[in-house]
């Protein structure tokens, strides 16, 4: 095996499993009681680590962004943002898809990999699900504030009113909500039934009183039962099975938003698969940037193992190899469609006055990821990791910019072209949401068990079913 | 290692997952039956006006016509409102010094307008034109109610965009004769008071305003003529509906034809006074600009 | 319901999923029928020895889905075609293509909250009083690294002694009785 | 534990560093421009004003002015003056409450789900009295004339219960039938000009008219025969007031009037004098002319050439292209390029001093020395295409030319034979014509002789636009008593004695001449809102009795010129809006070519030539208050809020200086600092500068600070061009404000290469947005003779200024047919009414490119018409200006000396909406007669209507534009006409407001609409009728045949929107040599 060569990583040899060279899911030692002391601990803990304060407070620190934000927003109007005609759409849409498309990776790995039996995801779907709602919740607010009158954003969805006026559903906007509002009630409802179990943990771990009541209740009185194991797994498989088309789907809306419309560089029907694409990448570059300071902080080395980073390393390389086709296809297509506007369009995003950006979109998204992924080396090196997931994440930012901006600012008449600056306030809302994230990710790893205890319990030896006492003993050799 | 929760947490917690739903669902009922209700619409208010005026007392009592105070109603859109000197015409004859009039005496000496409170206040993004709706057979009672009956003015209606739309999808209902426009009790026909109508004019194609391209009356014309006499038998003949009887390019002596009810003399009246289609009538430009 | 009184059942611990889908399935051979298992994860073997497959969750996600793609495209319909038919740049009211997708991401909303909510009613769950949970060492560990198995006393065949002493021919680390 | 601590922080840097990253990427790229919605500080702060104040006026009245700057309403200016300058991001008052009601209004609305809030008691203030013939809701139009100095403009006013609310021309005159421009569509806002100044003020403190009409008799009085009283009056263009000029003289013979103007026709008042012998107007028939010459004369810039209206709309008449008819060739010679010059089929950009010779060398026949090949090739073609016109052509010298320039212009209309064919000489249209820089001189000279008493100013603004070598404001300083009548307290009138509000014209009684000489009795259409005066008060208060009315006077004066039965006559003077019988006739024939000689041509000097011009948008200053005209993007240029030093690529270079460089300009000592600006076609060696800008604070919340003030370099006898002038680049730079095409973003270098096989790509350098937009044929146009061998030119390939096959997503570039679509038959537009068995009104619009001149006139017409606000200048900056139409103005060819086309582009009203589809709650919507109507109180602002549009014509409110508190502005507001709140898209509506209005009237009477009875705002203001609306279904109806025309053609057909709104394309008629 090529693959078991010398690793930097001190602690990576013991992990690599011998039979297959692939590092180990689960450092090998490990049984039911260690693994839920451990998770559990991190919930039930009576000292709660200094850091994780700080982190709140940072986090909510840079969130009062998006308030301060919103109430002068609400006070003045979109006017004191960089939107303009003719590029009437800005930050607020590109953060809004750029959120979103990070949301995805979480709904991937709980239902795709779900499926796909893919039992190495049961150590990160939690907090990826997780990752996924808070994303859908920064997202959700853009689309909410973007609009003129945000007090009168209710509009958009199908309720009785006296006026006798109702949505306009050939809208691609008009999708958006129905798409978006699945998409969060879904995602949270997996993400909660998926917590049940572990709430049942908690219930009966917790020490204090209040603990024990708030996990009692959350966990619904769950305890154990085989038949309501049955039910359960069916639901939950049924809810990965339902997850699977919608996270597909809600992504294709998102670019109808753009396909649908008459603006070149817009009208592509390439868009949906490259979006979906593009979403799983800036998602898994999205989790490699929380697990990996996580693991580390928390010391979850031995359940979030290399041998998660290579995978998702792996699923980056794929997916980024998919939107690199589609960057491709639409400088093709430019050329091949013969078409002034497609060819002006595509002309002008590389070489017009907003280039840059498209270039820095390139290096960021196609040039460093995709030469570098290739190199196990690398794809188990963290550090490098680390910063990969942001330099993908920018890159992912900078394809919507290129996509929303460099496509309006120059259309079809050249006398209505124009320009897009953003001002002060569109980057103290989207640095806001950042901080909302990282406030809400911090309440989510101290309040509610970040990795599934249940999942993780079902990935270890012991769950092997032997007849006979034979290695009862052993077993219970372990278990004292 | 007890129980964490006691019997009774069982029954709470089902309960307690019902009640929550049985308030969203009311909540939204209450909303929704709030936007409809008085406190926003305003229906049946009457704000404290400068002087208690009475339409009962003006119209049903003295028999005042409209227009007498609502000069331009079919001259434009607004129906206007009198000015003080409408008011002074009489009272410097009549209740010279009653206490109640004393707004309007003051008025007449300072020359400052008497300061009435809107009780019809549409949104200023709405453009309603009474010139239109009046001289196309859609009369004060149909918006207004029963003015005459009403001691102090309130709003009969909600006046919100479903309720206009009502009638703007299905004019037929509410159409009347030009000539019943300011009667307040008119009912519309029925069996037994039903209304005899007959184009002038030059037939459908219609020329000169739409008020005298119609004319009909409530008293039977009867006897006026032979064959309006046949006419009207095989009209009985032929059922109540004689509307069916095509109105386009007849040319005949003065028909009348006999209506027993709304809905029939609405589409006879659609067609003569060439009231617009629906789809014309619900559009928006119609009323927003 | 009143609170029944008495004993609810026999619930014996083991320390491997082996021993109790032994002890299971013995207890289905020996005749007993109201019983239950209790484990920190699913174990699959232990549904075999209680001879419990179906659920009904995913009927009920079928219908919600049904419930959910009708009720979409028959509201879309209805909005744009009758309730307010309107000229939306010249294309035609019954515009289907556009309203699939909306129907699609419903009938994805409602199956989901069929299938969860579904699963929980037919669990009925909320429970948060359970007599198990009365026996000592159950919520010590039936949710991290121990197996229960309750013979309940509403089987006919249940009787205090003679249950105990079928229990505890196995490898059990307990046999507790558990109250109402 | 001290483990998990240390491990903690390290694990935190993690996190902390991955966010800075992030940010610090984003930061930086977009971090490159300056970012431009960042609110640059107001333009003068309280501070600053008093310091200015104070500046300016020196000690004397130091008092009243401190006064002034204290009073709360000019607090209250200031603070207003804000918002509209600051644009997104200052905490403003007035403006954040706002947007607390509107939060209010947002809970409230959810309170209510019912999308309105309960709104607040709305009272009701009838009438005492009902005036007779007032309907309310029901407009009143009125026959009055703008009096200005080229000529009145007869006027149709539009007036809701008795407040005018929409100026219009005059359809029964005879001169400008119905036709108006852009000044006088502007007369309304300046009406209600917030900032007009409402008090008679004696040092500042509030006086009245009657004590200022006591001291003024009395003093006269006092001395001897009206000694020392002088009157520096605007020009006189009332036949009244000349008389009762006549009657001061009488009663005080040495009182002395002087008629001053900065921007006045002295060029032609000395050339017609040396010619004629006595001051002299040309009237021009220009309908009847083949060739056109125009030497310098901006005739279809705007009334700021006398005669605008008559002779755009016949020049366009004799342009378009019909069968059998000779289509006119205009030729320009000019130096600032102008929308003129563009029109022409062949301009030649000259240096003023240029200009004179080559007129003078044309009047003799030979080509001026020294110069270049390309002259002598104009100067060929010129000259034989006149010599063959037979008398039908005719050479038209601009005011702003030199007198040579005229005196030549002479000489060649007669040599040529068109006297008398196209061009008559007539008394002047002013009655007191005169030169006014040297009467303005000689004034001055008395002044410092000491000889000046009383200073009655009417109407002029002397201290901020007196030439600047005549140092008026010391001389000013001089003057014991300084009365100034005026419309604001201005530069003159914050230091005068006595100031007088000024009565507007659509205030007063009055009456003026129009170009053909009809005079048009000025009648009020409104109470003088703050009591204004005019000028015939102030005669009339010398005069025996005082308290005659302007109205007395005016009648009295009348009953000169009305004949027959005076009643009658005066009313239908009154009613018609002109009186009969008063228009000129020719007096004698042409002159010889004599007078050129006492012209002599200035003494070529090396150094720049700067060349001053009257703003096309706010002319000498009188409209630097009026937000429609700084916000409107001025002709060629499209500069919106903004002047500059106008020069060509070459100039720019040898200056060594980049667009929107400060340049300072210095003529003998005198220097002001301006933004370069390049502008293609413009002459080398010369700098245009506009006046009118720079206005102080007293200019008000508008004007003020705006631009810079080229007056201060302005000399007496460099009134019109000067040479000798230097200019240099001063550190800074200056983020000019321009709009549309040559918006700075996409002017980049000037050396831009074609995408695909070169169309338009000549050698050198040319603008992209003018090469793309022939790539992508939004312009079509072909010559007189390629479309009479292809008549169908604008859909096949062939024209040398149609590129059609090329374009985007149908391989001709033209519509897809429409059995390709899915849903063909989706909506039928031809609907038969079941009882009429009519079909139903389908609108459109037909717009002929061959005669749009790119006046402005349409878009000024369609501020007033549908409330459209003005946002400042920091939003137009950002691309935030919201008129509904715009003349886009493309720049084909070498930027050199490049063709313009002008394209109004105004909501196409497709068929196929893009915006529609796209919006969520249907907002936007298409109605059954095919408008693309845009419903305000459902829009919640997603902007993605924009987004999808091709035409980029939808404008947002993003931010609270329309001014809610300004009292006077809510008089002007069209009540037909939702004011849009903010957060709303909007767009043309075809002027729904007035078809509905149509409808209406028309269901009443049970008819159709007729052909003609619904005309758009822009419509009514096009002087060259260029603009056709109307029911395409009926195809009797102008707009159907325009449509049916074989050069009818769609902007951006491909995208199978299916606009309403077409395009005829243009027809040039070059001359084969120059072609």
């Amino acid at each position: 095996m090529a693959t078991k060569g010398p690793m930097q990583d001190p602690i990576v040899d013991p992990m690599i499993d011998p039979r297959t060279g692939e590092y180990a899911v689960i450092a090998p030692g490990h049984n039911f009681k260690s693994v839920t002391q451990k998770i559990a601990g991190i919930v039930l803990t009576s000292n709660t680590p200094l850091g994780w304060f700080f982190g709140l407070m940072v986090g909510g620190g840079v969130a009062l962004g998006v308030v301060i934000g919103c109430t002068w927003l609400f006070l003045k109007g979109v006017g004191i943002w960089g939107v303009t005609i003719p590029g009437a759409w800005g930050f607020a849409i590109i953060n809004f898809v750029w959120w979103i498309g990070i949301g995805h990776a979480g709904t991937l790995i709980s239902a795709i990999l779900l499926l796909f039996k893919q039992t190495w995801r049961n150590s990160i779907n939690r907090f990826a699900e997780a990752m996924t709602i808070f994303a859908v919740v920064c997202a959700g607010t853009f689309p909410l504030i973007h609009v003129g009158r945000p007090w009168l954003a209710y509009w958009l969805f199908p309720y009785p009113n006296t006026m006798n006026v109702w949505p306009q559903f050939r809208s691609p906007l008009a999708w958006d909500v129905f798409a978006v509002s699945t998409y969060a009630s879904i995602s949270i409802i997996f993400w909660y039934i998926g917590m049940i179990p572990d709430f049942g943990t908690l219930r009966d771990r917790a020490t204090m009183p209040a603990a024990k009541y708030f996990y009692g209740m959350l966990s619904l009185g769950w305890r154990g039962s085989t038949r309501h194991w049955i039910r359960y797994e069916s639901a939950s498989l049924l809810l990965a099975g339902l997850s699977t088309p919608l996270v597909l789907s809600v992504h294709t809306v998102i670019s109808f938003d753009f396909a649908v419309a008459a603006l070149a560089g817009w009208h592509t029907t390439i868009f949906p698969p490259y979006f979906v694409a593009g979403a799983v990448y800036s998602g898994f570059a999205m989790v490699l940037t929380l697990a990996i300071p996580i693991r580390k902080f928390y010391h979850m080395e031995d359940l979030v193992t290399l041998r998660h980073l290579d995978n998702m390393a792996k699923v980056m390389l794929a997916t980024g190899s998919i939107v690199a086709y589609g960057y491709g296809m639409e400088v093709f297509m430019a050329w091949y469609s013969a078409s002034h506007w497609e060819f002006f369009m595509m002309w002008n995003r590389m070489f017009g006055p907003m280039g840059w950006a498209y270039w820095i979109l390139i290096l960021t998204n196609i040039a460093i990821p995709l030469t570098s992924l290739w190199s196990r080396k690398l794809r188990v090196n963290v550090t490098y990791l680390f910063i990969l997931s942001l330099i993908v994440n920018t890159g992912m930012w900078f394809e919507r910019f290129v996509i929303v901006v460099t496509s309006l600012y120059r259309d079809y008449l050249p006398s209505s072209w124009g320009t897009y600056r953003a001002t002060k306030w569109d980057y103290m809302i989207y640095v806001g949401t950042m901080g909302l994230f990282t406030f809400l990710f911090f309440l989510f790893v101290r309040f509610l068990p970040m990795i599934p205890m249940s999942e993780i319990r079902m990935m270890l030896p012991q769950t092997k079913v032997t007849r006979g006492g034979a290695d009862a003993e052993t077993v219970s050799k372990e278990t004292v | 290692m007890a129980q964490v929760f006691d019997r009774s947490s069982n029954a709470l917690a089902r309960f307690s997952l019902v009640l929550t739903g049985v308030i969203v669902i009311a909540l939204g009922v209450t909303l929704d039956q709030l936007q409809r209700s008085p406190w926003v619409t305003r229906q049946g208010q009457r704000p404290d006006q400068p002087i208690p005026f009475s339409h009962k007392h003006h119209v049903e009592g003295l028999g005042l016509q409209c227009q007498y105070c609502h000069t331009q109603v079919e001259k434009a859109a607004y129906a206007g409102i009198p000015p003080t000197k409408t008011c002074i015409n009489c009272h410097a004859q009549i209740w010279t010094n009653a206490e109640l009039l004393e707004p309007v005496r003051q008025s007449w000496a300072t020359g400052a307008s008497i300061q009435w409170i809107r009780v019809h206040d549409l949104p200023d993004y709405v453009y309603f034109n009474h010139e239109i709706h009046v001289n196309k057979g859609i009369g004060c009672a149909s918006c207004h109610g029963r003015v005459d009956e009403m001691p102090l003015m309130y709003q009969q209606n909600t006046l919100q965009m479903e309720w206009c739309l009502n009638c703007h999808r299905n004019p037929a209902v509410n159409l009347r004769p030009t000539s019943e426009i300011y009667n307040m009790a008119w009912a519309g026909p029925s069996n037994d008071k039903p209304v005899w109508c007959t184009t002038t004019g030059t037939g459908a194609a219609g020329t000169g305003p739409t008020a005298q391209n119609v004319s009909c009356t409530t008293t039977s014309p009867s006897g006026k003529s032979p064959e309006v006499a046949m006419l009207q038998m095989n009209a009985e003949a032929n059922g109540p509906t004689s509307s069916d009887v095509p109105p386009l390019g007849i040319t005949m002596p003065a028909s009348y034809q006999k209506f027993t009810n709304q809905m029939d003399l609405g589409k006879y009246l659609t067609t003569q006074y060439h009231i617009r289609n629906p789809e014309q009538l619900s559009s928006c430009e119609t009323c927003h600009r | 319901m009143p609170p029944r009184e008495g004993v609810y059942g026999l619930l014996a611990e083991f320390n491997t999923p082996g021993e109790l889908v032994q002890a299971t399935e013995a207890a289905h051979h020996a005749g007993y029928r109201r019983m239950e298992c209790y484990t920190p994860y699913p174990v699959e073997e232990a549904a075999e020895a209680l001879h419990f497959h179906k659920t009904r969750v995913p009927m009920v996600c079928l219908i919600g889905g049904l419930m959910g793609v009708t009720t979409a495209f028959l509201m879309e319909t209805w909005i744009n075609v009758w309730a307010y038919p309107l000229n939306i740049a010249g294309r035609p009211l019954f515009s289907w293509p556009a309203f699939i997708i909306p129907a699609y991401e419903w009938t994805i909303l409602f199956a989901g909250f069929s299938a969860a909510l579904g699963m929980i009613a037919l669990n009925g769950l909320p429970q948060l009083y359970h007599p198990v949970f009365n026996a000592p060492n159950f919520r010590n560990g039936a949710t991290t690294d121990k197996f229960f198995l309750c013979l309940e006393a509403v089987d006919p065949k249940f009787s205090l002694g003679e249950t105990r002493t079928f229990l505890e021919q196995f490898p059990a680390v307990s046999v507790v009785e558990v109250d109402h | 534990m001290m483990k998990t601590t240390g491990s903690t922080t390290t694990g935190f840097k993690a996190i902390g560093n991955g966010t800075e990253d992030t940010m610090a990427e984003m930061k930086t790229p977009a971090a490159q421009p300056v970012v431009v919605t960042q609110i640059s500080p107001a333009k003068m702060t309280l501070a600053e004003v008093h310091a200015k104040l104070d500046g300016k006026t020196g000690r004397r009245f130091w008092k009243n002015l401190d006064e002034l700057a204290e009073t709360p309403a000019f607090h209250d200016l200031m603070k207003e003056e804000f918002p509209r300058q600051a644009g997104a991001g200052e905490w403003v008052d007035a403006v954040s409450r706002r947007g607390f009601l509107k939060v209010m209004g947002a809970s409230f609305a959810l309170a209510g789900l019912a999308g309105c809030t309960k709104q607040p008691d709305e009272p009701i203030f009838p009438y005492i009295k009902q005036p007779e013939d007032l309907v309310l809701g029901k407009p009143m139009y009125f026959a009055t004339a703008y009096p200005f100095p080229t000529g009145a403009i007869p006027v149709l006013v539009k007036s809701d219960s008795f407040r005018p609310i929409k100026v219009d021309g005059n359809p029964e005159h005879p001169m400008s039938k119905g036709k108006s421009d852009t000044f006088t569509q502007a007369t309304l806002l300046d009406l209600y000009d917030p900032d007009r100044s409402q008090h008679v003020l004696h040092r500042g403190e509030v006086s009245s008219w009657g004590e200022f009409q006591q001291a003024f008799a009395s003093a006269a009085k006092k001395t001897s025969g009206g000694q020392g009283i002088y009157f520096l009056s605007e020009t006189i263009t009332s036949p009244t007031l000349a008389t009762q000029w006549k009657q001061v003289q009488a009663a005080y013979p040495q009182a002395k009037l002087v008629q001053w103007e900065p921007v006045n026709q002295d060029s032609s008042r000395a050339a017609s004098k040396a010619a004629f012998g006595s001051y002299t107007d040309a009237q021009y028939k220009i309908e009847e002319a083949d060739v056109i010459l125009s030497l310098d004369a901006d005739f279809l810039g705007g009334i700021g050439h006398p005669g605008f209206l008559p002779l755009a709309a016949g020049y366009a008449e004799r342009h378009r292209y019909e069968e059998g008819k000779t289509m006119n060739r205009l030729y320009v010679v000019e130096t600032m390029p102008t929308v003129t010059g563009f029109k022409a089929e062949h301009r030649l950009g000259l240096k003023p001093s240029e200009i004179a010779t080559f007129a003078v060398a044309l009047a003799n026949g030979a080509a001026p020395q020294g110069a270049s090949s390309e002259q002598q090739k104009f100067f060929a073609a010129l000259s034989s295409d006149l010599k063959n016109s037979g008398g039908k052509c005719v050479v038209i010298p601009g005011e702003q030319a030199s007198p040579a320039v005229h005196a030549a212009a002479y000489a060649l209309n007669s040599s040529l034979g068109a006297v008398g064919k196209t061009v008559i000489y007539t008394e002047t249209v002013n009655p007191m014509p005169s030169e006014q820089v040297a009467e303005m001189k000689s004034l001055v000279a008395d002044i410092n002789a000491g000889k000046v008493q009383w200073l009655v100013m009417l109407g002029v603004n002397p201290i901020y636009s007196a030439p600047a070598d005549l140092e008026f404001q010391d001389a000013f300083a001089k003057v014991p008593v300084t009365v100034q009548l005026a419309s604001h307290v201005d530069e003159t009138g914050v230091i005068s004695n006595w100031h007088i509000n000024k009565s507007h014209y659509l205030e007063s009684w009055s009456d003026a001449r129009a170009y053909d000489g009809t005079i048009s009795i000025i009648q009020p259409m409104i109470d003088p809102m703050y009591g204004g005066r005019s000028s015939h008060d102030m005669l009339q208060a010398l005069l025996a009795d005082p308290q005659q009315s302007a109205y007395d006077v005016v009648v009295a004066n009348a009953k000169t010129y009305i004949k027959g039965d005076f009643a009658t006559g005066w009313r239908k003077a009154l009613h018609d809006g002109w009186v009969e019988g008063t228009a000129f006739t020719a007096k004698g024939g042409g002159a010889g070519k004599s007078a050129i000689a006492s012209f002599p041509s200035a003494p070529a000097s090396n150094g720049l030539e700067i060349s001053f011009r009257p703003d096309p948008s706010i002319y000498d200053g009188r409209f630097a208050n009026v937000g429609w005209m700084q916000e409107l993007p001025k002709q060629v240029t499209n500069l919106s809020w903004d002047n500059a030093a106008i020069m060509s690529i070459n100039t720019l270079a040898d200056l060594k200086l980049d667009e929107s460089d400060p340049v300072k300009i210095t003529v003998n000592g005198r220097e002001v600092i301006a933004p370069a600006l390049m502008i293609p076609g413009h002459p080398d060696g010369v700098i245009t500068v506009h006046l009118g800008f720079g206005r102080g604070v007293q200019a008000g919340r508008v004007g003020q600070g705006v631009g810079f003030d080229a007056y201060q370099i302005r000399n007496s006898d460099g009134a019109l061009f000067v040479s000798g002038a230097t200019a240099v680049k001063v550190p800074g730079t200056y983020d000019l404000c321009i709009t549309k095409v040559h918006n700075i973003e996409h002017r980049g270098s000037f050396a831009q290469h074609d995408l695909e096989k070169p169309l338009s790509d000549k050698e050198g350098v040319y603008s992209l947005a003018g090469h793309e937009a022939m790539e992508r044929s939004i312009i079509r146009y072909a010559t007189l003779d390629e479309v009479k061998k292809n008549p169908k030119f604008a859909h096949e390939d062939g024209a040398s200024g149609t590129l059609i096959d090329k374009v985007g997503y149908s391989p001709q570039g033209e519509t897809v047919p429409k059995e390709n679509s899915f849903f063909p038959n989706a909506w039928n537009y031809e609907k038969q009414d079941p009882s009429t068995l009519k079909i139903q009104n389908a609108w459109g619009m037909a717009i002929d490119l061959n005669s749009c001149i790119g006046c402005n006139a349409c878009i000024v017409s369609c501020y007033a018409e549908n409330n459209v606000p003005v946002v400042g200048r920091e939003q137009v900056k950002v691309g935030r200006n919201m008129q509904w139409l715009r003349i886009d103005t493309y720049f084909e060819g070498d930027l050199h000396a490049p063709k313009a086309h002008f394209q109004p582009m105004a909501c196409q009203h497709c068929e196929n909406a893009g915006c529609e589809q796209v919006c969520p709650v249907g907002a936007t919507v298409h109605t059954p007669e095919g408008i693309n109507t845009m419903v305000y109180n459902r829009c919640v602002g997603t902007r993605y209507c924009s987004n999808n549009c091709p035409y980029k014509v939808r404008r947002f409110n993003f931010l609270l534009y329309s001014d809610y508190d300004t009292e006077s502005l809510k008089f002007m507001r069209n009540p037909d006409v939702t004011v849009r709140s903010r957060g709303v898209m909007e767009k043309c509506s075809y002027c729904v407001q007035r078809i509905e209005a149509a409808k209406i009237t028309a269901d009443k009477e049970n008819r159709e609409i007729r052909d003609g009875e619904i005309v758009t705002a822009c419509q009514q203001a096009c002087p060259t009728s260029a603009i056709t609306f109307g029911n395409i279904n009926d195809k009797a109806s102008r707009v159907a045949k325009a449509k049916a025309e074989e050069r009818d053609y769609q902007v951006l057909a491909d995208l199978a929107f299916r606009p309403r709104t077409t395009y005829t394309a243009g027809v040039i008629n070059p001359h084969p040599e120059l072609a």
